[in-house]
């Protein structure tokens, strides 16, 4: 295959301890580069980017914005899960760094660091935004460039791995499906996200290409969600029956739904149910 | 008296069997009657006493050439030979065949009873008992007095099984 | 005419009888292996087997049996019924008619067939036929596939068993069953001392062809859900399963016959181990004496009845045995020590092979079946091969050497062949083996 | 008369299961290929799998797994339900590994609130992981056995497992669908003889393991039946997505325990098995390694669990601020990943969970090709995927 890179084994190098490498390793993110951003992204007090710098609660206009609609105009930095402590005693191990500043709940904020540079410069508009989460990285790209994206995530970038592919249904967005690819890099230990608009009934281009895991998890979730993933070689239901009707992880499908005209054919129970 | 029952019972048996073979459409069926026939076939010899050539009938027919057969006909497409036409033009020379073969046999028979002194159609009487070293006559006729049939027919198959292997061979 | 009829049948009486205990006694006996490999199986596996029905599961063959007659017999729709019906039938026909040419001791055989050996092979192998058909009748490509399995193995193993019988063959000079161990019993040797790399051959020939595990192919459970009789249930399931056993037993009393001297007893020759005649009825004490040690701590007052029972039937058995033994030389029991201590000694015997079978199968992984073929044509054939000329020239040497006993020259030219087809085995095993093979251990770092 | 004869190889209803596929192709047995349908009730699929082999012969010429038959909507129901209220789903899901799927729930959603266990409550999360890790191993390795027909092992590891489950319930109540751990840390604290229970049987269970290793690793038939079986190379691991085991018995030494190491496995030292050829041998071997590093783990937590409480302070309405993580653990089978979006509210506004098995089925049909029948059963066995988790 055409995977030039994969050393295999230097994987886990830092095998003994790895005393000052929090709990989900994103070097890069947490680079020195954005540790200010996360500052003063707690401190809502303007910042050198304060105009992109908007925690993804409340996106201004452009592309339509990540988790608002069903929560209740959360307030930026509002303590919604305030009661939680600080980091507890004797995480010795996991230094949480912008542990002063007390209560500060985990939340979005946007990032700008030389793994995101180098995309940006590569694509330019092809990354829509980029911020992190949980000191998680998230890149949004455009639905168009995603093929490409991918590739010099997987090649360039040596993200190698595809852990997850899935979607989130957002259904009072004008582009009402995230894509959510989870990456990983072996060469590097890093992970990194991917997102891609798509609205209802757009097609998002195939990735399996790319990684060929993706071959069941687009079937997945065009089986939840109805995606349309498009080249897919073989893009049928895979946990639902081949003639079931409607698409159920969207949000519109209510939880005690069923297609009851295909459970009566099928499975032969009058009721449906 | 109970003889000729028998005798009866596994010739009647033998014929009809045989002539199923011939008729039955389904390809498993007329094997299966052919296993009947010969086992028919070998319930004679036993109630000639002729032990030994009653087993070796079971063991050579029955037991390795039908086990052969059967699978070979696992392997054919039976729905498609299942509407194949059975006879097809060479009946009546098959007919011919049969005539003279029956017309040989019958000769057999007629002259012997007549008595002709003809080794030829010396028909020996089924012996009363058990011919008592059984096998051991079988080999002392086949090594001695018959070796060169036996070689010949041993040839025979060992140029039989070579081709097998040589026709299994060249496809793989 | 009646005066007739008995004339017909009256040299076929004890015959005629003897069938009858064995088509009686047959199903029962193959239940009671049934049951004993599941104790033998529960044994090995840390846990107990059957132990509700009667005391220590004792009578579940009987209620597996009466559940199975009453169980719906279903002929699957698409079948074909005819042969669907009759293959089960087949299978225990040749199973059971094998049975009449075996020597269950001095006396008690049905048939003594100058050919008896063949008689035996030949018509077991028959067997084969009630599975291929059943599994071709089924119209079901697991079925089919157990068939096919079944069919295959049995073409390549007969081969390799019938040249380790005929090892023996070669050393008795007979094919009569009885002849066979007559000589045995003359040349004070068992064949199997004679002929030991003949016997295992015969014994991996043996268990592939009555297709029990390491070789159970054609009903392979995790491949084939059941192979051949995935589609049977009920009593025709019951039938295949009696079959199967039958045909354990079979192969048991011939493998007991061939190398292990029929009903003789250990040593019969030697007086010093006369002691051995004892044993039966001891080892028959014994069981009663456990059996009613342990009747009164069963749970229910039925089980401690049939605890009882059971008791009482071992005791029977051994007054049985000891009678003969101790009457006086020249009466009618004295006459029939020969008959009954030669049947106790025949089954012990069998059964000692039987527990082999169970023990493999529970120790054993199950071969491939490709890997089955090559050990059959690769490695099983030219052994046995090679087998039969080392034990004509065992026989050419002892021959030679001293007419009749077995001196020290005999035990050389074994011990000499027998090296020499070890060797043989060896190389053909060596040669078999393609993979490159040191067990890689994972390394860990 | 003509109904009787005319009976030959007739097309098979078998693999129609006419509900499903409307397009069956039907096949004769004189045409060299059959189709045979595996499954869903298969005694060695382990559940409800249904294959699809297209065999020539015996050979395998073609598969396609057929899933869904164990779908229960597992993340359908985690939007309905409060964040405390899911954890309990989460057990049935990989069902002979509860408590390594609670352990990577809570701490996916303690990480989406921002806190973190107590060490007490880590140590001992760590120490029920590991012996969960054995437990799904030993049925792994029962049922592979049995699979491969090897009849014994099973009763051997389902008695080594059963003192693990007696642990289980020693601790919590429950035996099998645990839900051992809260969000924030645990809600019972050990039992008093946990340390030793745990410690007798580790010491047990190295010999434990010996004694499976003399009845499979060197024997003849075993090696026959997994050398070589089912190879995936490293690269097409990787590409296939595969984890876990499957992943290391390739040569990719990689474990998320040592990766971005989670509960407390930073504290402690054991190693990572890995193969050289991705067979189904050396995926046994690893599999039998592991659980003695499983072993080794939990005697050295059992050493020096750490005072204090075990529970982080969180409250009883758990509403974490919006946002999304994704967390993912070293469970017995592979990456078990959650991703978990918040609005905001006391329900999660999506949970997606990636199971490890479900992805390493995929790398199945390339596993399989050129295999005979046999071989099949053996690799889903060495797949060790359990449908719970694959259908969700």
């Amino acid at each position: 295959m055409r995977r030039e890179e994969t050393p295999p084994p230097a994987v886990c190098r830092n095998r003994g301890k790895m005393p000052n490498d929090p709990e989900d390793k994103q070097p890069p993110v947490n680079a020195q580069g954005e540790k200010p951003a996360n500052e003063q992204a707690d401190k809502p007090t303007g910042a050198p980017v304060a105009p992109a710098v908007q925690p993804p609660v409340a996106k201004p206009v452009a592309p339509p914005t990540p988790p608002k609609p069903a929560a209740p105009a959360t307030a930026p930095g509002a303590p919604v899960g305030a009661a939680m402590p600080g980091a507890p005693a004797g995480a010795a191990t996991l230094p949480k760094p912008p542990a002063p500043p007390k209560e500060a709940p985990p939340k979005p904020e946007p990032v700008d660091n030389p793994l995101v540079q180098r995309f940006k410069k590569r694509f330019g508009a092809g990354i829509l935004e980029a911020w992190q989460d949980r000191k998680q990285a998230i890149l949004v790209v455009d639905r168009a460039h995603l093929v490409e994206i991918a590739r010099f995530t997987r090649d360039d970038e040596q993200f190698n791995f595809l852990a997850d592919l899935t979607a989130v249904d957002w259904p009072k967005r004008e582009k009402r499906f995230d894509v959510v690819l989870n990456l990983y890099s072996f060469p590097k230990n890093e992970r990194l996200r991917l997102k891609v608009w798509a609205a209802d009934g757009e097609p998002v281009p195939t990735v399996s290409h790319v990684w060929p895991t993706a071959n069941w998890l687009e079937r997945e979730a065009y089986d939840m969600f109805g995606i349309v993933f498009e080249g897919h070689p073989n893009l049928t239901r895979i946990l639902l029956p081949d003639g079931w009707q409607g698409f159920p992880l969207r949000k519109d499908y209510d939880i005690l739904t069923q297609d009851t005209a295909w459970i009566r054919e099928n499975l032969g129970i009058e009721s449906g149910q | 008296m109970f003889d000729v029952i028998t005798f009866y019972f596994f010739g009647g048996l033998a014929v009809v069997s045989a002539i199923l073979v011939v008729t039955a459409r389904n390809a498993v069926h007329s094997a299966i009657f052919l296993v009947t026939a010969l086992l028919a076939t070998a319930g004679i010899f036993l109630q000639l006493h002729a032990e030994f050539l009653f087993i070796v009938q079971v063991i050579l027919y029955v037991g390795g050439i039908m086990v052969l057969f059967v699978f070979v006909i696992m392997l054919v497409n039976l729905d498609v030979a299942a509407r194949q036409t059975q006879f097809n033009r060479m009946w009546p020379f098959a007919l011919l065949l049969a005539l003279i073969v029956s017309g040989q046999i019958y000769a057999v028979v007629h002259y012997a009873q007549k008595g002709i002194s003809d080794p030829l159609f010396q028909v020996v009487a089924a012996p009363a008992s058990a011919l008592e070293p059984n096998s051991e006559l079988i080999g002392q006729s086949l090594f001695t007095q018959y070796m060169l049939p036996f070689e010949i027919a041993s040839i025979m198959l060992l140029v039989a099984m070579i081709g097998a292997v040589v026709m299994a061979k060249r496809k793989v | 005419m009646l005066q007739e009829l008995y004339e017909f049948f009256k040299p076929h009486l004890l015959p005629l009888l003897y069938a009858a205990v064995i088509v009686l006694v047959l199903p029962l006996l193959a239940g009671y292996v049934v049951l004993l490999e599941r104790k033998v199986m529960a044994d090995m596996q840390a846990r107990l087997g059957p132990m509700r029905v009667g005391p220590h599961g004792l009578l579940q063959p009987i209620a597996d049996a009466l559940k199975l007659l009453i169980k719906e017999d279903i002929i699957p729709e698409s079948s074909d019924k005819w042969i669907f019906w009759m293959a089960p039938l087949l299978s225990v026909t040749a199973g059971m008619l094998a049975m009449a040419a075996l020597p269950f001791g001095p006396v008690f055989q049905i048939a003594e067939l100058n050919v008896g050996l063949l008689f035996i092979l030949g018509i077991s192998s028959m067997g084969i036929f009630g599975i291929v058909l059943g599994g071709w009748a089924s119209n079901s490509h697991y079925s089919l596939l157990g068939a096919m399995r079944s069919s295959a193995q049995l073409v390549s193993y007969e081969t390799a068993a019938g040249m380790a019988v005929v090892s023996a063959v070669i050393l008795g000079g007979t094919l009569s069953t009885r002849g066979l161990v007559e000589i045995q019993a003359q040349k004070h040797v068992w064949f199997f001392f004679l002929a030991p790399i003949g016997f295992f051959l015969y014994l991996v020939a043996s268990i592939a062809e009555t297709n029990r595990a390491p070789f159970d192919m054609p009903e392979a459970e995790s491949e084939l859900v059941a192979g051949y009789m995935t589609e049977y249930s009920g009593f025709r399931w019951a039938l295949y399963f009696l079959a199967e056993y039958t045909n354990m037993i079979v192969v048991a009393s011939l493998a007991t016959i061939l190398f292990f001297g029929g009903w003789l007893r250990p040593f019969p020759n030697v007086h010093a181990l006369n002691f051995l005649d004892y044993l039966p009825m001891l080892l028959m004490l014994l069981v009663a004496g456990y059996s009613l040690y342990r009747a009164p701590k069963q749970p229910v007052a039925i089980q401690k009845m049939v605890m009882a029972a059971v008791a009482g039937l071992c005791f029977l058995l051994a007054v049985a045995l000891a009678l003969p033994q101790f009457a006086p030389a020249g009466t009618l029991l004295a006459s029939m020590k020969p008959g009954l201590h030669g049947a106790f000694w025949f089954l012990l015997k069998v059964g000692i092979y039987l527990y082999t079978f169970l023990w493999l199968r529970f120790t054993l992984p199950r071969y491939r079946f490709d890997q089955l073929m090559k050990l059959g044509w690769h490695f099983l054939i030219p052994v046995s091969i090679v087998n039969v000329f080392g034990v004509g020239i065992t026989v050419y040497l002892s021959r030679s050497t001293d007419e009749g006993g077995m001196g020290w020259s005999v035990a050389a030219a074994v011990a000499l062949t027998s090296v020499v087809t070890l060797l043989a085995a060896a190389w053909l095993a060596k040669k078999g083996e393609h993979e490159p093979a040191p067990p890689a251990t994972p390394e860990s770092v | 008369m003509t109904d009787f004869l005319n009976s030959g190889f007739r097309k098979t209803d078998l693999n129609s299961d006419a509900n499903m596929e409307q397009n069956v192709e039907t096949t004769v047995l004189g045409a060299d290929e059959i189709i045979i349908n595996m499954g869903p009730q298969h005694p060695s699929t382990h559940g409800v799998l249904r294959v699809k082999l297209k065999l020539d012969g015996e050979k395998v010429v073609d598969s396609e797994c057929i899933i869904g038959y164990l779908h229960r909507g597992v993340e359908k129901i985690a939007e309905h339900r409060t964040y405390q209220q899911f954890a309990p789903y989460v057990d049935r899901m990989d069902y002979v590994a509860a408590v390594s799927n609670g352990l990577g729930y809570c701490e996916a959603i303690e990480k989406l609130l921002g806190v973190e266990a107590p060490p007490r409550a880590r140590v001992i999360r760590t120490i029920l992981t590991e012996l969960q890790r054995i437990a799904s191993h030993l049925v792994w390795l029962g049922t592979h056995a049995l699979d491969i027909g090897a009849l014994t092992p099973i009763f051997y590891c389902f008695r080594e497992r059963e003192e693990i489950l007696k642990i289980f319930e020693k601790y919590c109540g429950a035996r099998l669908t645990t839900h051992a751990f809260r969000i924030g840390g645990l809600q019972y604290e050990a039992y008093d003889e946990l340390e030793k229970d745990t410690e007798r049987f580790c010491n047990d269970f190295e010999h434990k393991v010996d004694e499976y290793e003399t009845l499979l690793t060197s024997n003849r038939i075993w090696l026959g039946r997994t050398k070589g079986i089912g190879v995936i190379s490293g690269e097409q691991a990787i590409a296939i997505g595969a984890t876990g085991p499957v992943i290391r018995a390739s040569g990719i030494q990689w474990d998320i325990r040592k990766a971005a190491p989670y509960a407390a496995y930073d504290q402690y030292k054991f190693d990572i098995p890995t193969g050289k050829n991705g067979d189904t041998y050396d995926r046994y071997m690893v599999r039998m390694e592991e659980m003695r590093q499983s072993t080794r783990i939990c005697l050295q937590a059992i050493q020096n669990i750490p005072t204090g409480p075990i529970m982080a302070r969180v409250g009883k309405v758990l509403k974490p601020p919006p946002g999304e993580v994704y967390h993912a653990i070293e469970a017995p089978k592979g990456e078990l990943g959650y991703y978990v979006v918040s609005d905001g509210t006391t329900q999660p506004y999506r949970v997606r969970i990636r199971p490890p098995s479900f992805v390493n089925l995929q790398a199945f049909d390339t596993m399989v090709k050129g295999h005979l029948v046999a071989d099949v059963v053996a690799i889903i066995g060495t797949l060790d995927i359990v449908l719970g988790e694959v259908d969700r």
